[in-house]
């Protein structure tokens, strides 16, 4: 056995999942750094993929239009259009959308209209990964893991 | 009604304006804050999340004791130092670059009147010792509050200041030489006015880098400089810098 | 001397007043800024600076394609990976941290007065909204100059306002409903009165939260509720909630 031959067979062993079983995900984040680094956060799972990443809220809906993911992860601050507005063009045309809000501030009262414009859950962009990745997997499961803090001020 | 109670009245409404003033000041840069420092942060998190996330992935336990299964392993860790360094690479890029954003934004907010006044005073004080032991008098004036200027058109005031001031008391032989800086609404403004012998601005002395790098200078801070010099009568150097309402965010 | 120049130099003054606070402000903020940003970004390029010192190392040359040679290099690289797997938890940990500093002065430098008011428009806009088409009147008053307020508290004196003047409608039978929010020196103090039927507060009812809620309010926000009720002339709830100097930052 080769080493080429080894690392497919770690690759494929470590990765029970196939490309069309894994959890399809995009990104929508005006902050490129950001973007990347929840990318390459979400590349390291092994049922996961990132199927689109966006810029900007226009962008966002049609590369959702392109994509249909499972999860979208949604800035709420984006030049044109908002995070909030896009969760709610995408869930007009797609009831069945489930949309996970990314936000710097944990008091900032669009995480109330994105979750009433139907996201199913907010993260804060500086989430450890285990949240990160459990919350998409909750999420991907149909669960609306909204924190009880949150809940409340609802 | 009595002139005290008009004055407590109205030191009172100056006192709500100040307040005032601070709010309005306080949140334009809670924003700036906001956009620069937690924007940077978020971006270096995200990038240390991801690169946490390869170096975490669980190695595949070894199977057998070969040469080949040693050497896939350490394919794989290399593999994971290799995109680990890409993610360090970008997190230290972003701290540098909000690292100089943030200098440059604290440096804007700068106030020269209460943190020692850099340019109003370095141009006070070059002034007083281009003058000692000369048979010239320096006298210099600042108007108006001073606010806090971009740090390159702080820089070019100061080099031309010190040009004309150099001038003045090397070609002038002037009794006087006044320096006036003004803080007006929409501009600052340098005067170096001497009393001397006067020259011709308009004929230009080969080898003299001086009068040529003021107008450089002036057109640089996007100023209007004007040299008005007669014979005897003396020599007005003017320079008058337009400052925005967005670079001067008091707007006054 | 008359009395309209008296008033222009005292409001010449006043304006010279915001102007110094203005600038006094700037400077503060721009300590603020740079501290934090010199323990953040700093601590964090310093940490990434030496994660990838680790990284950068040449690996030695491999001298035989042998198992033992193998297993040595993957020791090297492996020992790599957990070194630098230290250094990003540090930068990761300074990131949050300062992230969290960076969060917490938006916080408090938000300006409410400025920023739309939204406490002290939402309880107007609540109160006329509830009463529109009622035989009750709404009255309110803001007192005092609104200074920024943490989130929470904000939120919770919404609540506890909202529900105060929602019973009010509904139960009081009132002629007015008198809302009254006062910025004081060390507190924010809320007050919904109402001129109606009164009842015994002291009386829980089974499966009404609206008086419990707003008690648990109350106590999270550290602040004292009191509800004074009498029979045929209303009902008068007022909270208090002191705001440390820290937590108001104008000190005032
Ligand atoms: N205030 C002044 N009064 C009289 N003459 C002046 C004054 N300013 C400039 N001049 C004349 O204009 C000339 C050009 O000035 P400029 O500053 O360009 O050169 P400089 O001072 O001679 O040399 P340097 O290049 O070191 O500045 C001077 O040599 C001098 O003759
Ligand atoms: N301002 C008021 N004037 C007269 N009665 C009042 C007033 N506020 C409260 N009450 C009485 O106190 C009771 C308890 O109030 P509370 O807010 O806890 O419950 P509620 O308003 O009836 O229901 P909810 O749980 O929806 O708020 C009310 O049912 C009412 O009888
Ligand atoms: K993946
Ligand atoms: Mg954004
Ligand atoms: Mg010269
Ligand atoms: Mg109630």
């Amino acid at each position: 056995m080769d080493i080429n031959t080894a690392r497919v067979d770690y690759a494929r062993s470590s990765g029970m999942h196939d490309d069309v079983c894994k959890i399809r995900i995009l990104i929508a984040d005006d902050h490129p750094v950001v973007r990347d680094g929840l990318a390459g956060v979400i590349e390291e799972q092994d049922d996961m993929i990132v199927v689109g990443q966006a810029s900007s809220g226009t962008e966002a809906l049609c590369l959702y239009r392109e994509h249909r993911p499972d999860v979208t992860l949604m800035d709420l601050r984006m030049p044109g259009m908002n995070g909030v507005e896009t969760i709610s063009a995408i869930r007009t045309q797609s009831p069945a959308a489930r949309a996970i809000i990314l936000s710097t501030y944990d008091a900032d009262e669009d995480i109330y209209r994105g979750l009433q414009a139907g996201a199913k859950a907010y993260l804060l962009k500086d989430v450890g990964r285990h949240v990160l990745v459990d919350t998409i997997r909750a999420v991907h499961a149909g669960q609306t893991p909204v924190s009880s803090e949150v809940g409340a001020k609802l | 009604r009595g002139e005290v109670e008009l004055v407590a009245a109205a030191d009172k409404h100056g006192r709500q304006a100040a307040e005032l003033a601070v709010l309005e000041e306080r949140s334009r840069l809670a924003r700036e804050i906001h956009d620069m420092l937690a924007q940077g942060f978020t971006g270096i998190a995200a990038q240390l999340e991801a690169a946490d996330a390869v170096l975490s992935r669980e190695p595949e336990p070894i199977l057998s004791d070969t040469l080949a299964a040693s050497q896939a392993r350490l394919a794989v860790c290399q593999t994971q130092l290799g995109k680990v360094q890409v993610r360090i690479g970008k997190a230290r890029d972003l701290a540098h670059e909000s690292l100089n954003e943030a200098r440059r934004s604290v440096e804007a907010l700068r106030s020269p009147t209460l943190e020692a006044a850099p340019l109003s005073e370095a141009l006070a004080d070059f002034l007083a010792q281009r003058v000692l032991g000369t048979a010239t008098a320096g006298r210099y004036l600042l108007e108006g509050i001073p606010y806090p200027l971009p740090p390159s058109i702080e820089h070019f005031l100061l080099r031309i200041g010190q040009e004309a001031i150099g001038n003045a008391v090397i070609h002038a032989q002037a009794r006087e030489i006044f320096v006036k800086l003004s803080f007006e609404a929409g501009a600052v403004r340098l005067c170096v006015h001497d009393d001397g012998r006067g020259f011709d601005p308009s004929l230009s002395e080969a080898g003299r880098f001086g009068l040529i790098g003021m107008r450089e200078r002036a057109e640089k801070a996007q100023g209007t400089l004007s040299i008005v010099s007669h014979s005897k009568q003396g020599t007005a150097i003017d320079l008058i810098v337009p400052i925005s309402p967005q670079t001067n965010p008091n707007g006054y």
